[in-house]
Order: structure tokens, then C-alpha cells, then sequence
């Protein structure tokens, strides 16, 4: 089912923040001047960015490519910890370093109608999919889930590309009351699509991946793991698959979720 | 790291230009373009970094450790990030040597540069299978036996932390082959010197330390260990106080080159290990943070030596003022 | 540190108190009021440090090491900064135990909270005539016996690194006391439960881990050692991982309450040592960094107490979540 | 000859950036906003500043108060390396916290003249002392030493307070060529001072030490150690004194040059 598309060599960019703004309780958008990485990124990519330096943690973060602007790429980041937490600290104009684009985004092939089912933060990977998909002609519909509804993110972006976008929250804040999959199953039981792209806490991604077998639609799932190097190098981030381990950053972080071992101990949302 | 703000005294820049620095060394009988090499396991086998990096230019490659058969790895989490450090249980993951030939070594055959391949083991006899295996390829130059690796549950560290073990692997490896060997060794240990010694007794032609410090974090949140297997390497600027302290023990010790590895981040690292006694020395955990680390090891090395006056980089080794 | 920005989820925050939460611990026979202590050498003999918290409030105060005579110390420079870290190389400067009897004890007289005094020797004869001589005060609670310094030449952490004479200093110090007795072990060892089992067999009633870890620095422009004496003990942030991980080993290997050190800068953090097994904690070069560390982390560890439903902060000793 | 003023207990205070700016070549002047500082400092003391947290390098800096202005305290400080690289980026409002007053300044006693010699950044902790012994009306004489015009600092302050200032750089461009010891040399022959006050290199210090003994004038130095409390406690920052180890950080900076055992060693500008 997966085309591959040629994948550009990930280039070490020096990228100029160029608005980083507040979208909600925790979570921010940043805009990152990045030529280079932007002239290359395929949906579903990351960049592995050095928040700090001389800081007393030192490995990079990795985020995925929310949207592309021209020279410019979108990250929408969720604050989680102290790297995130200085994230939210830049101001135009500072400048720090990316490496990207990285590993395997979405290659969903030629399809004419999409999915795209995402978890909270799980958004960030999947703007760029809808944008481009809905460019194609593709007839996308969204399902996002939330906690409730300050944790809604880019709803907007969706609704202006997207055939539908339906919303569901655990608190019924917004949309329907409970699990984004109370949602898909409805979906999947009325309709066919001819992919399901998700994005989101592990076991959102499992349980939309089991949907997607019962209703025997491809389904390809992005999935995060603690990353040092983001280039193949280290081993820290494998995934099972039915193929063995695979490399989040290399293989991934977009995997057929059918070749997927769930093992809920793998992800870093563990935590 | 950002650019040390420390400036240049007028007058102490040398006119000798960049290129007139002797930066070659000599390791275990090879000769080496620069002293900086890779530390194993931040590299993988070069190819992912030669987007970064000429790899042309580093002293060597040093491989990511492979046994005689394919090994799983430990389970997920396999990081942690800690104060100016990482912890690692990764675990030795590999295919075994047969693919890693096939494959990696494949791959390096058309780059000029010393490919070191390291070297794990469940027990003596597997160290010396996987060196028998390799004997057969000519691409490799040399082995780094690990001896030290603190994140497999038989062999890896136990060979590292007895001088007997530690004698008897070196012995085996050497007893099949004739070329370059280096012994990684344990910080885990009370006296870095005696295993050093005992290494050098059975015939190894250089060591290099630091291996990893054997760590541990936990998450308060769910009071779980942070890695999987609980335990893990300690690698990083964190270590590098540890790892330079061994290094000048060590070359004091013996009478073999020492390769000094633990928390280069920078020239200066680089420098201060060199002082301290090592030959030669290798980038790890760096790369992770800036994947040019290597190139920026080097520069800063050549920086310094310019400025110093020091005609040949090996003249650093071994040269700190007491 | 900053705050954590990780913000407690809704519903967690339980309705108990922060004042409900019992913050006592038992250690070797003392009751202490809160789990968190000073830290040898870090804290003086407290009157420094009143300043800015209240020592009433504190587990213990730890002082700094005593010896029979007076010692001058290490020549210096005696400190250098190092990532997530520093070395030190004083060296147990102390004006030995008659005026520190006269001096410091007689100073923390009013004070009420225990005084544990750190000892040092040259000899294990050296151990035990300090000791005698503080049986004598009556405002001694306990001792922490230091036979894990590495900055000096004598004595110190040749005591630590062996078994047999880390017994053997055990053994001298418990013949003259029958206070509590606590034994300061060094992590620069390949088996730290090996020593941990030796001081239990000898009578020791808790030990205390880490001590520093044997570094070193250099200057490159100078080719000096940063420390006069070359090397010296690596403490801070940095070693936290080892020393989680050697404290975790400890109380699997023995039946004593354990004091764990070593880079603790938080609650946070505190609450890692105590899941690992420790009983109560140390804060030592987190005081420099911040003279209220000692009221901050006892702060942060009740809250985290609070916010996880924790009743005793002992429940805490030893429940990782494997 | 000294009397011993009252000297407050230390504070922890949050400190807040007046003003940072360059005021030659690698030094800037910092006033902060710290009135419980500025309520008890006495000349020569000074604070134990956090500039960074989160950064790889954890300990304090330690520097003199160069000047009090009501509720704001003033730093002059040379950038040496990583903290005072950082602190040259401060901008006006951010926060850092601060130890002090802490230390044992310049205590005269009561003199109708003195002489105060600065070394580069050591005039530092000379600009408080140089205004408050004008205000008690006391002759002022400042010789002033660089290496060259660009690296003299506070000339200014001197000159509006002190009844004469002499300069000397070593590359002589400004005032006399040499070592500011040519100026103190020549003053002390031809008149008398009640005091001289010393601050720079532990050479220069020890130099103007010696002069001073030579014609009989009491003489006090400010040295600087490698600090890591500040308040007396880790034993890092050791003077060999006449009476044994004495702590710079409580028993100085300010030791009486006559108790002083000179240890080249010791300084950390061995470096
Ligand atoms: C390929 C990929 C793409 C990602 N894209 C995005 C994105 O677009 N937006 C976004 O907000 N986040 C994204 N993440 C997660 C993001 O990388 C982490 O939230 C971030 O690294 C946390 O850093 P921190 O220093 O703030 O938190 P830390 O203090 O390091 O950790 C805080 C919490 O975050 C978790 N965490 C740490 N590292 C990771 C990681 N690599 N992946 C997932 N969780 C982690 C930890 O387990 C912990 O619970 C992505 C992760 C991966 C692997
Ligand atoms: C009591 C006291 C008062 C001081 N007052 C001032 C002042 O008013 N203005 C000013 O510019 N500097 C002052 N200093 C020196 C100042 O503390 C150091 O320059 C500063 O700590 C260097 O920090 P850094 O991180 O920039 O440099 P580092 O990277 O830590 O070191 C760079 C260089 O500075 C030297 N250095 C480091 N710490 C000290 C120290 N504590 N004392 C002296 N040299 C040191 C090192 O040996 C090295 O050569 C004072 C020092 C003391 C002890
Ligand atoms: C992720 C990772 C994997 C490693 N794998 C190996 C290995 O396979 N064999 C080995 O001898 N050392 C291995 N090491 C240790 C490094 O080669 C090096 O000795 C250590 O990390 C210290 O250097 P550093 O601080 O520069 O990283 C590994 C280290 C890391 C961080
Ligand atoms: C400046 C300094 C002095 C120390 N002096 C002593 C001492 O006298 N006796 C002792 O047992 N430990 C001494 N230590 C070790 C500490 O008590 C502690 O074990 C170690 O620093 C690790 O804890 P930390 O990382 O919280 O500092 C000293 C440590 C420092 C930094
Ligand atoms: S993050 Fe290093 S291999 Fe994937
Ligand atoms: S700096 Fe700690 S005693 Fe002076």
C-alpha cells in the first residue's frame, strides 16, 4: 500500500524562531525559519531540535512538522518537561538548531478518501497530512480527541481542509462525551476510507488500529519513543514489529500498524 | 557547547597556518590521520553521520559492538536523560557478525578511513569466534574488545572488573589474531590501573576507557525505574571529571597508548585527555547532541594546537604540567 | 532547579493536609524528625547555614569531618566546576576533635536537632581516639565514620576500598561506642554491597553512600590540574545516577537502614533515593548552590507525599516499582 | 588599626536587572535592584550571585559591590568565562538571586588620607570605598593600572571623588607606561598616606604590599579564591595567613597585607 516517496538527506540547520505563540492551556505553536528542512519535508516528519545549549540536559527533542509555509515549519509542541518548558521561553528572532527532515512520515499511496484520527498533542503530525491530502483532492475526515476542550489542538486547520471534523472529550467539554474511538467506530461502521492515518497516546493508536483491522481499512499509525540520536544511530528508539525491531526515527515514526507489537511499556507516555 | 568566550591573548596567535599541525598518531601500530575517532555505539557504522561529518577525516571508526550471533537488545525504555549525561541500556543490540560483514563492513569498503570493530561476547570463546570471523575480511583494521559493557546480563562487564577475566578474553583474542587490538575497559572497577596491566601482559596493543559508569534513575511520578532493564551506562560531559582521572592512572600504568573517551564535547575535551596521557581519543554521546561533534573535535584540536605553538598533536599526550 | 512544569493532574491533589503527612524516620536507633540530612562537609556544623533555614527542622546535621589532630588540608586551588558537578580537594581541613568539641559542639548546644560528627583517621587507632574522645559530649546522637574521603593520602578512602579494612575500622569504632554508628562508604569500587556487607558483619548500624567519585580536571591553556593535588572528589548533580544506583544495590545486599547522597538537588529527587532504598537523605553540594536546599527539598518531599496519598515518608523506603 | 563595624547577617534575595551595559572592552556594568543588600553592605563586601539555573555550571559567582545606590547595588565585571559570558546577556528585569552581603570589606579605621590601587577589574570593589571615605572627607588618592587604556575601568567614579588620580597601562596608551607600582613608588616617596586599600592580580597586590611596608603604611588587599558556599562552610577559598588558613569568604576578601603569606598559587588567576 505505501509508496515510497525518494526521502531527501536530513541536513543540520541553524532555524530562527519566527513566532511562537500560545494556542492553548500548555500548548504552544511555534514557527521556525528552516529553508533548508522546509524544502524537503514530507507530512509526518520530525526534526530533532536543540532547545539549549550549556543546559544541564543535553540530548535534542524531537517534533514533527506540523505544517510547512514556505521557508517556514510549523511545530506545535505540548510543554512535558524542561526541554519543552524552555521551548515555550523563545522569542522571535533566537536561533537554535534542527536536524531534519527526519525518518519515514506519512506515505498513505493514492487514495481518494483518509481518516485522520488524532489524540490530543497527536495533532501536530497530522496538518500537514490534511493539507496535502485535501490539495490532492482526497476527501479527509478528522476525529479529534481530547481530555477536554482547552486540550483541543489545531481544530482550526482542520476544519478549513477537512470534509468533516468531529470532536469528542473525556469531559464532554467539547463535542461528544468519552474516547475519540466512540467516534471512528460510529465512522468506520457508516463509511468506508481507503486509509487511517492516526496519531496520538499509544493506546488511542492500538485501539484505532484494532478498528482499522476489524474494518479491514489500512491503517498506518505514528508512534513516539525516546529518541537520543534521531538518525539510526543509537538504538534507543526501537519499536517490535513483526519484523523485528524497527528504528522509530529511521523506519518510523510512522509504521503500518499492522506490523506493529503493541507493547504499551515501549512508549514514553508510560510515564 | 557555546564558543568559549575565553579570547586569544594578542601576540599568542602563532603565524603557522592551520595546516601546518602534524595531526597524525600512532595507534597499536596504525597510523591515524587525527586522534579523533568515534566512541562505539554513537556511531553505528559511520554511514548515518557521513551526512554530517567527512568521515575521511576522523582518526578511525569505531563499530557498534558486534557478538557471534544476532542479539535482541534490552526492552524499552533504553534512555534516560541525566544532568549533563544520558544513561543507556541498549543492550548490545546487533545482527550478529555474519550480517554485520555483509552489511556495515560492506558499506565502509569504499571510505579511507580505519574501521576499529568492536568487539562483545557472552563467554572467552565467543569474543575469539567473532575475531576469527572478522580475520577473514580485509576492511577490518583493528579490534576494540569490550570487556566493559554494563548492559548485558553474562559477559559484557563481568570480563571488565577482574583482572583474571579480563587477562584471560585478551589472551583468547590475541592468541587469533595478529592485528591491532585495544582492550575497552570497566570504570567500574577500584583499581583501573591493575586491569590495565593485566590487558597488557597478555599481549593487547592499546586500551581505551572509558566505558560507560553503571547508573540508574527513577521516575518519582510512577516510581518506576526510567530504563527498563533498571540499570544502565552513564555517558556524557557528566563523566568526564571520571573518565580523565582513569585516563591519567592508566597511562601512567602501562606502557601501551591509551585512547580517552568519556564527555568530549569539544577541543578542549580533547585536549585535556590528551594531556592526561592519551594517544588518541573517541567522540561518543556528542554526536547524539550535534552530529558535526566529531569535526568539531578535531577543528578545535588543530584550533589549539596552532595557537599553543604545538607543531604535532601527539606532543600533547602525555604533557600535563604537574 | 526551575519548578517541575509537569502540573498535577486534577483530582490528584488529595485533601489531606501537608501537615499530615509523618515525616519521621528511624535510623540506627535515632529518631529523626525528617528523613533529610546535611551532608558531611557541606553544611559546616550548621551555625553557617541558620541563616537561611531552620536547623530544628532538619533530620540531622552531618559535620565535617573530624580527626585526632588538627589537619591543614590540601594546597590550592581545592575546588574546580565541572558539567552538572564539582571537584573538591580540601581535604579534611579540621582544627582537630579538642576544638571542635570546644568550638562547634559547644555551639550547636542550644540547638535541638541531632549532631552527628563525621570522623576521620589515619589509622584505624586514629578512628577509634576520636571516637572516645567525643563519648565524652554529651551532645554527640551518633557518628558517621568516613572511610571513603579521597582526598587524602593516608588513611581516607584506603580505609573504603577493601573489605578488610573497612571491617577493621568498623570493628575499632564499634568497641568504643555503643552509639549509633553509621559507615560512610566510597563508590569508587567494583562491589559497594561487598564493603556495605563487611561494615554490617562488624557491628555498624546504618551506612551512608555516596562519597565523592575519584576526578579530575585540567586547564588547557596552563597543562595544570585544575586541583593542586590533581585529583579530587566529584559530588553534585552529575553522580547522582551512580549514586542512586549504588544505594539501590545496598539495600538489596544488606539488612541497614541506608543514607543516600549524591547530587540531590529536589524533592524530587530525594523521593528517587528513598524508592531506591534509602531511609533517609543526604544534601550536600546543593547547598552551595542554594543555602535553603535543605528546607527545599524537605519541602518537596512532603508535597509529594501530599499529592501521592503517602501517609509516613517512610513508606517510601525501598517501594520502586520494578 | 581596624575597627570592626556591625556587620549584617547575610540574606538570600531575588535580585532584579536595573540596568546591564558595556562599559569597555569584556566588562559591563550590572545595577540591581536589592534593597536588602544595599540596606547593610559595607565596601569591599560582596555577593554570591546565581546567575544561571538549569545550566550545566551550578555553582555561584562570587562579586565585589562596586557601588550602592540606594536600593540598587552595582557590579562591574569582567567577562572571565561561562557565568560571566551569561551574565553579559542579562536584560533588564530578569530576576537572579543573590547572597550577601557577605564577606569582611575594607574597614580603615579612621584615616584622613588614603591610597587606593586598582589593577583592571580589580577596581571593583574600590569604587563604594573611594565615595565613602570622600563623604568622611578623607584625602583620596586612586592610582589606576591596565594593561592598556581600553581595559581601565570606573575611572570616572575617581575622578568625581578622589582628590587625584594617577594612570598607568602597560602599553602606555594612556596615562604612564608601566605597572601602576611606577605611580605608587613615586607617591609614597614623596608624601605619607594613613592607608592604602589594594585590589588586582595577587602580583600586583603582593607589590603594593611590599611598598607599603617599605614606607610604613598600613596596607589591605582584596583577594579572590575560588568560592563555591561563599558563607564560610566548604573550605575551598583558603589565604594562607600568619595565623594559619584564614576564609577569604569570611574572613576577607579583605585580609591586612601584613597577615598575608603570598602564595602565587593560590590565585586563581594562576590560570
Ligand atoms: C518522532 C516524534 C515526534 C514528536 N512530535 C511531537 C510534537 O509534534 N509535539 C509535541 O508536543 N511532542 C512531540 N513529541 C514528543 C516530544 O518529543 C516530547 O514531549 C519532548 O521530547 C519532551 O521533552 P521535555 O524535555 O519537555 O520533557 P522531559 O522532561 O524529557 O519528559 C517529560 C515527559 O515527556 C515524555 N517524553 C520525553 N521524551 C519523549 C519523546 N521523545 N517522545 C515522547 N514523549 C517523550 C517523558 O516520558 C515524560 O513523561 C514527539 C516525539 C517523537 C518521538
Ligand atoms: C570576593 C570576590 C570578589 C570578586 N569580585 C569581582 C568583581 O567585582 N568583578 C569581577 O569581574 N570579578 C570579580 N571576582 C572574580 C569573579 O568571581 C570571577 O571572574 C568569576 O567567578 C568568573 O566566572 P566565570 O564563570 O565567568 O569564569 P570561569 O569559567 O569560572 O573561570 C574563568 C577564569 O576566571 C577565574 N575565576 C573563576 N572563579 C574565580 C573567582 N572566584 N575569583 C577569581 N577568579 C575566578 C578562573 O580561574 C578562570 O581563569 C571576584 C572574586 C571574588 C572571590
Ligand atoms: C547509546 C550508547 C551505546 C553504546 N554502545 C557501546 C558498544 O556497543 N560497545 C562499547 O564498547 N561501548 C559502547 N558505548 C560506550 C561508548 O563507546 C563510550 O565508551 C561511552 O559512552 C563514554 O563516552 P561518551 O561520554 O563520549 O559517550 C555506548 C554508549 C552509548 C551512549
Ligand atoms: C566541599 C566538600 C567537602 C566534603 N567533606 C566531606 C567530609 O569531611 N567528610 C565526608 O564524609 N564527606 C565529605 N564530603 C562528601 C559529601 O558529604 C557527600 O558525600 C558528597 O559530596 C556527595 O553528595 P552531594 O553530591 O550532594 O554533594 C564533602 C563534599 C564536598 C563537596
Ligand atoms: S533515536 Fe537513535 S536510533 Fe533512533
Ligand atoms: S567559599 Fe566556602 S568557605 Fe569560603
Amino acid at each position: 500500500m505505501r509508496t515510497k516517496p525518494e526521502r531527501a538527506h536530513p541536513v543540520l540547520e541553524r532555524v530562527a524562531v519566527v513566532a511562537n505563540d500560545r494556542v492553548t492551556e500548555g500548548v504552544g505553536l511555534l514557527r521556525l525559519r528552516a529553508p533548508r528542512i522546509a524544502a524537503t519535508v514530507h507530512s509526518g516528519q520530525f526534526i530533532h531540535l536543540r532547545i539549549a545549549v550549556g543546559a544541564d540536559f543535553i540530548l535534542r527533542r524531537p517534533f514533527a512538522v506540523h505544517r510547512r509555509d514556505g521557508d517556514v515549519i510549523e511545530v506545535l509542541y505540548r510543554v512535558a518537561g524542561r526541554g519543552t518548558h524552555d521551548l515555550e521561553t523563545k522569542r522571535t528572532g533566537q536561533e537554535m538548531d534542527a536536524i531534519g527532515p527526519l525518518g519515514r512520515g506519512w506515505e498513505p499511496g493514492e487514495v481518494s478518501s483518509a481518516l485522520l484520527v488524532a489524540g490530543g498533542i497527536g495533532a501536530a503530525p497530522l496538518g500537514m497530512l490534511a493539507e496535502d491530502l485535501a490539495a490532492r483532492g482526497v476527501a479527509v475526515s478528522v476525529a479529534l480527541g481530547a481530555p477536554s476542550g482547552e486540550r483541543l489542538v489545531a481544530r482550526g486547520l482542520f476544519e478549513r481542509v477537512a470534509r468533516r471534523v468531529g470532536v469528542v472529550t473525556e469531559d464532554g467539554s467539547e463535542g461528544e462525551t468519552g474516547l475519540v474511538t466512540l467516534l471512528t467506530a460510529r465512522w468506520l461502521e457508516q463509511e468506508t476510507f481507503d486509509v487511517i492515518c492516526a496519531c496520538g497516546p499509544e493506546g488511542m493508536a492500538r485501539a484505532v488500529a484494532e478498528q482499522a483491522r476489524f474494518a479491514r481499512v489500512p491503517c498506518l499509525v505514528s508512534l513516539e519513543r525516546l529518541m537520543a540520536c534521531g538518525v539510526g544511530v543509537c538504538l534507543s528508539c526501537v519499536v517490535s514489529t513483526t519484523h523485528g525491531l524497527k528504528k522509530a526515527c529511521k523506519h518510523g515514526p510512522v509504521f503500518d500498524a499492522e506490523e506493529v507489537v503493541w507493547d504499551a511499556s515501549e512508549s514514553p507516555q508510560r510515564a | 557547547m557555546p564558543p568559549s568566550p575565553r579570547s586569544v591573548p594578542e601576540g599568542m596567535r602563532p603565524s603557522t597556518g592551520a595546516a601546518s599541525v602534524d595531526m597524525t598518531v600512532q595507534l597499536a601500530g596504525l597510523t591515524l590521520r587525527s586522534p579523533v575517532m568515534t566512541a562505539s555505539g554513537t556511531f553505528a557504522s559511520g554511514h548515518e553521520y557521513a551526512e554530517f561529518v567527512e568521515l575521511e577525516r576522523l582518526g578511525a571508526i569505531v563499530t557498534k559492538g558486534v557478538s557471534l550471533e544476532p542479539w535482541p537488545g534490552n526492552d524499552s525504555p533504553r534512555i534516560a536523560e541525566t544532568p549533563s549525561g544520558m544513561l543507556n541500556s541498549i543492550g548490545l543490540q546487533n545482527q550478529g557478525v555474519e550480517k554485520f560483514c555483509e552489511k556495515q563492513l560492506a558499506r565502509l569498503g569504499g571510505v579511507d578511513v580505519p574501521v576499529i570493530v568492536n568487539v562483545s561476547g557472552h563467554s572467552i570463546a565467543e569474543y575469539a569466534a567473532v575475531v576469527e570471523r572478522l580475520e577473514q575480511e580485509p576492511g577490518v583494521a583493528g579490534y576494540e574488545v569490550n570487556i566493559s559493557c554494563p548492559n548485558v546480563d553474562e559477559g559484557g562487564m563481568a570480563f571488565g572488573v577482574g583482572c583474571t577475566p579480563a587477562a584471560a578474553v585478551t589472551r583468547a583474542v590475541r592468541d587469533v589474531t595478529s592485528r591491532p587490538l585495544i582492550v575497552k575497559l570497566s570504570p567500574n572497577v577500584t583499581d583501573i590501573a591493575e586491569i590495565a596491566r593485566a590487558v597488557e601482559a597478555e599481549g593487547a596493543d592499546a586500551v581505551s576507557l572509558i566505558n560507560t559508569l553503571l547508573g540508574m534513575a527513577i521516575d518519582p511520578e510512577t516510581r518506576r525505574p526510567r530504563l527498563a532493564r533498571v540499570v544502565g551506562g552513564l555517558s556524557g560531559p557528566a563523566i568526564r571529571p571520571v573518565a580523565l582521572r582513569m585516563v591519567w592512572q592508566v597511562a601512567q600504568a602501562v606502557a601501551l597508548p591509551v585512547v580517552g573517551m568519556g564527555g568530549i564535547m569539544t577541543g578542549e575535551d580533547a585536549v585535556e585527555f590528551m594531556l592526561a596521557g592519551a594517544a588518541a581519543v573517541a567522540v561518543g554521546t556528542a554526536n547524539f547532541v550535534d552530529p558535526t561533534s566529531t569535526r568539531r573535535v578535531t577543528d578545535g584540536l588543530r584550533e589549539y594546537c596552532v595557537r599553543h605553538g604545538v607543531p604535532r598533536v601527539r606532543d600533547l599526550t602525555g604533557a600535563m604540567d604537574q
